[in-house]
């Protein structure tokens, strides 16, 4: 059993790397990895659960980062948007969303990316109405999500090709 | 079980500009010794894409590619005002200021290439980074190498100020007379919704709309506003208050759960066409396009459910709960209108 | 017209790649070492006297840097709209005397975490005379109502009238001659912006005596500008940074988070953040005003409009902040893009004890096209004339005079409507078909004024 | 930090003991999905939380007739419990993906109208609740947790630990009405379980309504008049007009008690009818 008080030690393996941190007890994975590691891309939309703006995968699912406290992620494998693609390159999903102008003001991007790539790797043929139904916890309220549906189709079919 | 289907049209006019005027935006460009185009705005993209129709214009008017245009935007220590982002006056007025800014840098740009080209300024031509005379195009030039010869030969800069501004205006309180716009776009959308005469429910299956924008500056980012608009315009029709109970103040929602916008699958088919009528006063022709997008599909759908079920429901959001209590009143006491049976 | 280059082609966003990456940098990416964070105590009621606020056990809360009270802001007033002539100023930066909505900012506390900062803000005491709130917009105008305004009643004063008007040709007239009245009211209630990013403002204060503000403003130099005004501070003391904002609809121009931050940042000496929560963004932040219009229509038997007179209620809520402004343009626009000979419009801006309206999206127009939108379509269903017809006959044309005074230049209603009959494979009929934003000639309109209307110079 | 200790114990009987020794001043979570809201807006300043996720309530196991749910199985793998078709297809359409992977059975059923929505089906399928303190452990009816909460039957130092459902017998529905098509909180949601004889006449009746009052309730008015009876548009409907009469529901953002009382009738209805259709298929 784990007590902890006032700062707990957690480690776990983010974006393939490990990492250690010291926290205050109750600090959420979107805070340690915002104000902590200091990596941005995973966005604090409402702090509710009902905005998908801070979507990260966690052993691969879809994982709501504000609701989440980092003690719980000990030992596990965390995705953020900067796990994906390297510097200077893109996923096929960022490709695609860049391509289809599926990003505007790129606040949900981050969150929409990877609720998608976890939907390509369960499912890498995804209907239209699948994909939609996977994103349905994933507000936008630039696009209209036609776009970054289509995105995801074009990512999910150029994936299939470059296998 | 009923599921009843209807057609409405709507027809809409947006005004372009911060109404009444009196709103400049500034620009101030540079050309650095590689011939790269720094533009210094103090303007703000909201996501709609500021910053590359504003790159696309400046390249435009100079004739430089793309890639060689920097906007640097967002900063009062670096760059001159700007009114703001809002009432679709981005593109305008800034794409104004910018091609003001252009064309004296692309003046100062020709006067150098001129004496590089033992040319006169008035027969060259600048087109994706090139300076040629015109009818000769083998007589030519980099903007590069005219950057470098511009610092490192004659000393002279290559750089632009602009600025849009309409004049203020007032409004006659008598008559209500005013100037409130610089031009016009407009819209018609065509909506196509299922009433379940059941449960009250509302979907809205198609819309279809035709835009008249001006000249686009970039088609996809036009495309952009028309799909977010519509599904925006889609959500107030149908979805959305902060007051549920307006005017009363009760159960005024604080979450996602309690103030729902559409997710992926609430989206209807989205059909649209743009027209393309320049104006006389936008940089090359532009007229706003923002704002517009979410307003003709609230009143097509409020159309289309009358047409579906014979019940006009003026009060939005069209809740369910409204359409099944209109369709009961209509029921009660019977009321005209036409109802068409798909 | 010249062959264009670049612009009319689709080009890749020059953002996309920072977007899908997530390197864009948005203001909440700001950090600085040993920043503080700020929470707001907000006003529990929709209207009334503020007795006492008791900040004492927030302060001693272990973690505390600062509380800010309506003392510590210099000029404690809103001014958004003074800088275009809009007064006089009513909305306090914090509240000090009394309340005018549910959530109005009452005291500031800035702490070393925003857990600690939330868990102090609970700890102060405020002790509010409620009163009842004025909610319903008849109700407001009607003289039963209290006067939420200092200036005795509960509209906006527009050159000392209460209302703005329109007032061209001759409206009587126009009913008398017409040979059916249509009436409508319609009615819609505020809605929020809702973008993904809330309103996020992080201060620096700098070693030469300036502050650097990072904020999502919608408009820099405007909330430089104001800022100054409600600091005392000189502008040159002001640095505003931005530019990239997370979605903002026309919710992020009301000036709201920079003041508070840069007066945390000044009596802490340290950089604060204020981001505000979804629930503040929801229920506190200024929303797309209610409105209630009322179309009163003379129309004759082939569906031309020959006058309408309209009444139009927006609610402001409980202070200014851009709807006086926003009401001119719904002024502008609510007869709607139809050539109508005979127009009376009397608009108001007026108050309640409910969150601010302010501009969104559409400002003033969304609800004007509404209301005409429907409108158009009762009067087609209540003289049994085709909903395209009704449109395309009454649309405004190039060179024809609008209500306000405002030869139409850019038309292209009729246009669109036949591009959008052509999309839905809709089949017009040849004079429809006809139809362009061009044809009109002088002499048309001319026959169209009511009987005794002034003649317009054009 | 207002937040002093953070347990997170590695078994049950952990957990009891720390419920037991911190007593109320513990906030107890299970995927989170509640408590953590509230932190973050700045309304709940917990001294002492636990987590449940590591306590080892996580599996489903079969026994003899029933399905045991530890309280700490998510909603994401409930939907998976084909088993218990009701159950798994509220599941489906709870909340959006994310909140599905995070939270979980147990924590589900602390949530009030409109949440909460697994309730709905665990009544009809006449689910048992597994609760455990320092006195041991004891299950009761799910209804008696819902009537009892807070205080009543379920006391502040018992940790819900487990589901008891029975497998089902005959035919199950479950339909819920929200405000969109998805991720949506519900207006009305209905779980019905039906057995009928031979003759179509109804042998047993479970049916229970969500949001038509503050916890998901049993229709015990609407089951009493379909019991007995054959089922056909007669019985149907008066199966529909009890639920409605029973219902007592709340005005919320999303809907008025007016419109939900009116669609528990309604819902009710349409999930007989499927009924009947299916039995009509069968045949």
């Amino acid at each position: 059993m784990n007590t902890l008080t006032d700062t707990l030690t957690v480690t776990f393996k983010l974006n393939s790397k490990p990492v250690a941190l010291a926290v205050p007890p109750l600090t959420t994975l979107r805070s340690a990895l915002r104000e902590h590691l200091h990596l941005h891309a995973t966005k604090a939309g409402c702090g509710q659960g009902g905005c998908g703006s801070c979507t990260v995968l966690v052993n691969g699912e879809p994982t709501l980062s504000c609701l989440l406290p980092v003690a719980l992620v000990e030992g596990q494998e965390v995705t953020t948007l900067e796990g994906i693609s390297s510097y200077g390159s893109l996923h096929p999903l960022q490709e695609a969303f860049y391509e289809h102008f599926a990003a505007q003001c790129g606040y949900c991007t981050s969150g929409m990316i990877l609720t998608a790539k976890a939907l390509l790797e369960r499912n890498p043929h995804p209907s239209r109405e699948e994909i939609a139904e996977a994103l349905s916890g994933n507000m936008c309220r630039c696009t209209g999500y036609l776009p970054i549906v289509e995105a995801i189709e074009d990512a999910a079919r150029k994936m299939e090709e470059g296998q | 079980m009923a599921k009843v289907r209807g057609r409405g049209i709507a027809a809409v006019n947006y005004p372009t500009g911060m109404n009444l005027g009196g709103d400049p935006s500034q620009a101030l460009i540079f050309c650095q010794p590689t011939g790269n185009f720094s533009v210094k705005l103090a303007s703000t993209d909201l996501g709609q894409g500021l910053k590359t129709a504003i790159a696309q214009i400046a390249a435009e008017t100079l004739g430089a590619s793309l890639d060689t245009i920097i906007v640097d935007t967002g900063d009062t220590d670096s760059a001159p005002h700007c009114m703001g982002t809002f009432a679709s006056r981005g593109t305008h007025r800034i794409g104004n200021a910018v091609i003001m800014a252009a064309r004296e840098a692309r003046q100062a740009l020709l006067d150098i290439a001129a004496e590089e080209l033992e040319a006169v300024p008035e027969d060259l031509v600048a087109a994706n980074g090139e300076i040629y005379v015109k009818g000769s195009p083998h007589r030519k030039i980099s903007i590069p190498e005219v950057a470098g010869a511009a610092h490192f030969k004659y000393g002279r800069t290559i750089s632009g100020r602009g600025i849009f501004l309409k004049p203020l205006s007032k409004v006659d309180p008598e008559t209500g007379a005013c100037d409130p716009d610089s031009t016009e776009a407009h819209a018609t959308t065509v909506a196509d919704v299922e009433v379940d005469t059941e449960t009250g429910e509302v979907t809205v299956l198609r819309l279809a709309s035709a835009y008249e924008v001006g000249q686009q500056v970039n088609p996809e980012m036009v495309n952009g506003q028309i799909i977010g608009g519509a599904v925006m315009g889609m959500a107030h029709a149908l979805m959305e208050s902060v007051f549920p109970y307006y005017p009363s103040l009760d159960h005024h929602p604080g979450s996602f759960s309690e103030y729902l916008i559409p997710t992926a699958l609430d989206v209807p088919e989205i059909e649209s066409v743009v027209l393309e009528y320049p104006s006389s006063n936008g940089p090359y022709g532009v007229k706003g396009v923002g704002e517009m997008t979410a307003n003709s599909p609230i009143p097509a759908i409020v159309n289309a459910i009358y047409d579906a079920v014979g019940v006009w429901i003026t009060d939005l959001p069209v809740t369910p709960e409204k359409v099944l209590r209109a369709l009961e009143e209509k029921e009660a006491y019977g009321s005209a209108g036409s109802r068409r049976n798909q | 017209m010249k062959q264009l280059g670049i612009v009319g082609q689709s080009v890749r966003r020059t953002d996309g790649i920072g977007h899908v990456t997530g390197t864009t940098r948005y203001v909440d990416d700001v950090f600085y070492p040993n920043m503080l964070w700020l929470k707001m105590v907000r006003s529990p009621v929709a209207r009334g006297i503020i007795h006492s606020v008791d900040t004492s056990q927030a302060e001693a809360f272990p973690g505390v840097a600062a509380v800010i009270t309506a003392r510590d802001v210099p000029n404690n007033w809103y001014t958004i709209l003074g800088l275009i002539g809009i007064g006089p100023n009513d909305e306090p930066v914090l509240a000090d005397s009394e309340v005018m909505y549910e959530g109005e900012p009452i005291c500031a506390i800035v702490a070393e975490s925003e857990e600690i900062a939330c868990e102090a803000a609970s700890l102060v005491r405020v002790e509010i005379e409620e009163q009842e709130p004025v909610l319903d917009l008849e109700y407001a105008l009607s003289p039963q109502a209290p006067a939420i305004k200092k200036w005795g009643n509960n509209t906006y004063m527009y050159d000392g009238m209460d209302h703005r008007q329109v007032r061209f040709g001759n409206i009587e007239a126009a009913f008398a001659q017409a040979d059916h009245i249509i009436e409508g009211s319609y009615q819609m209630s505020p809605i929020e912006h809702v973008p993904m990013e809330t309103h996020v403002c992080v201060v620096n204060p700098e070693g030469d005596g300036r502050l650097t503000v990072h904020t999502n403003t919608q408009a820099l130099y405007f909330s430089l500008d104001n800022t100054a005004i409600i600091l005392k501070m000189p502008t040159h003391r002001l640095h505003f940074i931005g530019g990239t904002v997370g979605g903002g609809f026309g919710g992020k121009v009301d000036v709201i988070t920079e003041p508070i931050t840069c007066i945390a940042a000044m009596k802490t000496g340290r950089a604060v953040k204020w981001r505000w929560t979804r629930e503040e963004e929801f229920r506190r932040s200024s929303t797309r005003a209610g409105a209630k219009i009322e179309f009163r229509d003379a129309v004759m038997n082939d569906g031309r409009i020959i006058g309408r007179k309209v009444r139009s209620l927006q609610d402001a809520g409980a202070y200014h902040r851009h709807s006086p402004y926003g009401l001119q343009k719904h002024m502008a626009n609510v007869a709607g893009p139809y050539n109508i000979p005979n127009v009376w419009i009397d608009a108001y801006c007026v108050y309640t004890n409910r969150q601010p309206a302010s501009a969104m999206r559409g400002f003033g127009v969304t609800e004007a096209s509404f209301a005409v939108e429907v409108q158009m379509e009762k009067i087609a269903r209540t003289i049994g004339i085709d909903s395209w017809e009704i449109r395309m006959v009454n649309a405004y044309r190039n060179g024809q005079m609008r209500a306000i005074r405002k030869v139409v230049e850019d038309a292209t209603l009729v246009e669109t409507i036949k591009a959008a009959a052509d999309l839905v494979g809709y089949e017009l009929p040849a004079h429809l078909r006809a139809m362009h934003s061009n044809d009109y000639t002088r002499e048309d309109n001319d026959q169209s004024h009511g009987e005794g209307a002034p003649r317009h110079d054009r | 930090m207002t937040t002093t200790d953070f347990f997170i114990p590695c078994s049950v009987n952990e957990a009891v003991d720390l419920l037991s020794e911190h007593g109320e001043e513990l906030v107890v979570m299970g995927g989170g999905t509640i408590m953590m809201y509230l932190v973050n807006e700045g309304r709940l300043f917990p001294r002492k939380v636990m987590s449940l996720r590591r306590s080892g309530m996580d599996e489903v196991r079969a026994v003899d007739g029933h399905v045991e749910i530890g309280a700490g199985v998510t909603i994401a793998r409930i939907a998976q419990l084909d088993a218990l078709s009701i159950l798994a297809q509220a599941a489906r359409i709870l909340g959006g993906p994310a909140v599905r992977n995070m939270a979980t059975i147990g924590g589900n059923l602390f949530a009030h109208a409109p949440y909460g929505d697994l309730g709905v089906p665990l009544l009809a399928l006449d689910a048992r609740i597994e609760l455990r303190s320092k006195r041991g452990q004891r299950t009761i009816p799910l209804e008696q947790f819902f009537a009892g909460h807070p205080g009543g039957e379920y006391l502040a130092a018992e940790l819900v630990t487990a589901l008891h459902v029975p497998l089902p017998q005959g035919h199950g529905v479950y339909l819920k009405l929200g405000r969109r098509h998805a991720n949506t909180p519900s207006v009305v949601a209905v779980a019905a379980q039906i057995t009928l004889d031979d003759n179509n006449v109804c042998r047993a009746a479970r049916i229970a309504l969500g949001a038509a009052s503050p916890r998901p309730m049993r229709a015990v008015r609407a089951e009493a008049a379909l019991v007995g009876e054959r089922l056909d548009d007669a019985s149907i409907t008066a199966a529909a007009e009890a639920a409605m009469s029973e219902s007592d529901p709340a005005t919320d953002a999303l809907a008025s008690a007016w419109y939900r009382r009116r669609m528990a009738g309604l819902y009710v209805r349409k999930a007989l009818e499927q009924v009947a259709h299916a039995r009509s298929g069968a045949q």
